[in-house]
């Protein structure tokens, strides 16, 4: 890859955006799945 | 059969009295036909190439405003329980409720637009194209707005959501309906075959899919 | 004719409304709902209308219509009044009758005392008029069964006399009725379910 | 059927399965990218610009195949009344989404450059758009509607019939117009691209795959536990 070849930013701009993206993605179903189990956790401690 | 002609008959009848029906929907097509040029420009030639686009558009947006009336005050008032216990089955009912929606809203706009193409300029070698295209497409479209009234017939604001469920199912009539009233008049006879067979697909399929979104809200 | 229910429970929102309810009924009885808000008198009576599944046990009914279900034998009257506002009271009978398959539409506007209301659109109709041409359905056209919920609500004392008159007649004639209720109806009822034990 | 339906097994493969997963998922994109931004040639006619394709055609062919799980998903649900098909439905479609604007936005990268313009209105770019919007309807039914066995039965009928229209909108785009270059990667009568930009992609498209296929179980599992919470909080009411 010859980053500096004419439009080497769309380039760079199109992986960026899929990182951001992706990353975002993983983050928000990591997120979810750690505070749905955690609410769960309790719950069902509170119970006993 | 003579159960569903009452059904199909009340509905007429409601839509001629309650004004809902062809009389404010053609309303609306008229609203967006004077504004439509203010925001385009008053130009012949443009006008003339952008008229079948706009007359379609224009008869889309009209079918889908109108279409949250088709199941909707039956659910609200109770007839749709009534009617789902009924011996005709829900599918049935859902099918002769889109044709009572053609009759009284798609149909006579398709059959008005061709000539208020006038106002645009519309060439008059494809008034004729036009006006059987969207014949055949109309009913399709109804057809195709019951799916999205049942499917959103119980959620506020639903005429918001029917949009985006409804128009992506609205492109391949839009595409045929256009193809068979621009360019080569070779196009003509294959298109209107392909919106027959959408229609045909579209009579099929949609009293299935709206009778099963129907039952899952009388629930 | 028998209508009953086997270990009958019923699930909304995956909350259970009611469950392990057993009830038959046979020609000629009326079966009272009675129960709290939210004890499921409403969700018993859409279950026999065939509007939705019970989440367990079932349904029966025994000689009736082999090839129609329960639903398709009653009538339900819901808290909606299934009448169009832009329609006369005898444009509504009719197209119910037509709908239904078929029934006495003049039977069905004395029953209520609707005769006088005939010609009249429904949006001129007061609420206890709109009921009462509500329940002249099922004067109009004939059904075995009748599921009823909170029938004499918003009716005046005349028009109550004449749905007790509607309903003893309707049991006289071998019928079946299933009324869900918080206030005695004045019929004489042979049976009593209370939801909502607890 | 309802032997796999148990979602207490399903939790537990998909527990066993997931770190497998994930490591392969990242051992695939190192090598996918390594070729694509290192070894794979620029293109003689797009320069550098070609590299573009290595992140937007497997967005694509994953939007696709996302559409297609949802769908599957549904009918599965309907005629089996597997209790797992509606949770694997709903929490495959944000991804779907996300990997569908992925492609858009990323082909409206590479089309700036290609064709001098953001957006052009052809064919793939003009359908991939309103499979977008079949997504958006799709997670709107499930945001809208709060009684949750309705709000599944109506998801079902929208991703069925959506599903059904994919190929009917397909064909009458490409009738419309088409100004896209034609399929080339896949096709199996010698493939018109060269095999060191050949084996990035389908490396990259298999990573792709395989991190759907991840951030899917772990999506399933938040919602199956989400549904046993909502249980458990209506059984608290209950007693109270």
């Amino acid at each position: 890859m010859d980053w500096n070849a004419d439009h080497a930013g769309f380039v760079t701009a199109a992986y960026a955006l899929s990182l951001v993206l992706v990353a975002g993605l993983i983050m928000y179903v990591f997120n979810r799945d750690a505070r749905i189990r955690k609410r769960l956790a309790q719950f069902e401690k509170a119970k006993k | 059969m003579t159960l569903l002609a009452a059904l199909l008959r009340r509905d007429l009848i409601l839509a001629a009295r309650q004004g809902g029906g062809a009389g404010t929907a053609l309303g609306f097509f008229l609203a967006v036909l004077v504004l439509l040029p203010i925001g385009i420009g008053p130009d012949q030639a443009t006008l003339q190439r952008l008229a079948p686009g706009i007359l379609w558009i224009t008869l889309l947006l009209s079918v889908l405003l109108s279409a949250d009336r088709i199941f909707q005050q039956d659910f609200e008032d109770g007839s749709l329980e009534v009617m789902a216990m009924a011996p005709p089955s829900l599918e049935l009912v859902a099918l002769t409720k889109a044709v009572a929606h053609w009759l009284s809203t798609s149909l006579p706009l398709s059959i008005a637009a061709p000539f208020l193409g006038i106002l645009l300029n519309l060439r008059t070698e494809v008034i004729w194209p036009l006006a059987l295209a969207m014949i055949l497409g109309s009913f399709a479209l109804s057809l195709l707005a019951s799916i999205g009234a049942s499917l959103t017939l119980n959620i506020r604001r639903g005429g918001l959501l029917i949009s985006i469920l409804v128009l992506p199912l609205y492109v391949p009539i839009l595409v045929f309906g256009m193809s068979a009233t621009t360019g080569n008049p070779e196009m003509i006879n294959p298109s209107l075959l392909i919106l027959a067979a959408i229609t045909l697909a579209s009579f099929v399929l949609a009293p299935i899919a709206a009778a099963a979104a129907l039952r899952a809200y009388l629930k | 004719m028998l209508l009953s229910a086997e270990n009958l429970a019923c699930e909304r929102g995956g909350r259970t409304v009611f469950s392990n309810q057993n009830f038959s009924l046979g020609s000629g009885e009326l079966l009272q709902l009675t129960g709290a808000n939210g004890a499921g008198k409403s969700s018993l009576l859409r279950l026999l209308a065939s509007l939705s599944e019970p989440s367990h046990g079932k349904i029966s009914l025994e000689g009736g219509a082999a090839d129609l279900t329960s639903g398709q034998q009653a009538h339900y009257i819901a808290h909606g009044d299934a009448s169009k506002s832009a329609l006369t009271v005898a444009e509504n009978l009719k197209f119910w009758r037509d709908f239904l398959g078929g029934g006495d539409l003049e039977a069905a506007l004395s029953a209520l005392n609707l005769a006088p209301l005939a010609d009249y659109p429904v949006a001129l109709l007061s609420a206890g008029q709109k009921r009462r041409l509500a329940l002249a359905r099922l004067a109009l056209v004939p059904r075995a069964i009748w599921l009823l919920d909170e029938p004499s609500v918003g009716l005046d004392e005349a028009s109550q006399k004449l749905l007790v008159a509607l309903m003893s007649s309707h049991l006289k004639a071998g019928g079946l009725i299933v009324a869900a209720t918080h206030v005695p109806l004045g019929v004489k009822s042979d049976r009593n379910l209370h939801l909502g034990g607890q | 059927m309802q032997q796999f339906a148990n979602p207490t097994r399903f939790l537990a493969i998909a527990n066993k399965a997931l770190p497998l997963i994930w490591v392969l998922t990242i051992i695939l994109f190192a090598i996918g990218l390594y070729g694509a931004l290192v070894t794979a040639p620029p293109d003689y006619q797009q320069g550098e610009t070609v590299r573009i394709m290595f992140v937007h055609v497997p967005a694509a062919w994953l939007a696709m195949l996302v559409y297609t799980v949802m769908a599957l998903a549904s009918a599965v649900a309907i005629i089996f009344r597997h209790p797992l098909a509606d949770v694997a439905a709903k929490s495959a479609a944000p991804i779907g989404a996300v990997f569908c604007f992925l492609a858009l936005a990323t082909g409206s990268l590479w089309g700036k450059p290609m064709w001098g313009a953001w957006w052009v209105w052809d064919a793939r770019l003009t359908s991939m758009f309103v499979l977008f919007l079949l997504y958006v309807g799709y997670i709107a039914i499930w945001q809208a509607i709060e009684e949750p066995g309705r709000a599944a039965m109506i998801a079902r009928i929208v991703a069925l019939v959506g599903f059904i229209n994919i190929p009917v909108i397909k064909f009458s785009v490409d009738w419309w117009n088409t100004l896209h270059q034609p399929a080339s990667v896949l096709r199996m009568d010698g493939s018109t691209i060269d095999w060191s930009i050949r084996w990035p992609l389908l490396v990259l498209g298999l990573a792709y795959t395989l991190l759907f296929l991840a951030l899917h179980l772990m999506s399933m599992r938040s919602e199956i536990a989400a549904r046993k919470l909502r249980n458990l909080q209506i059984a608290r009411s209950g007693e109270a």
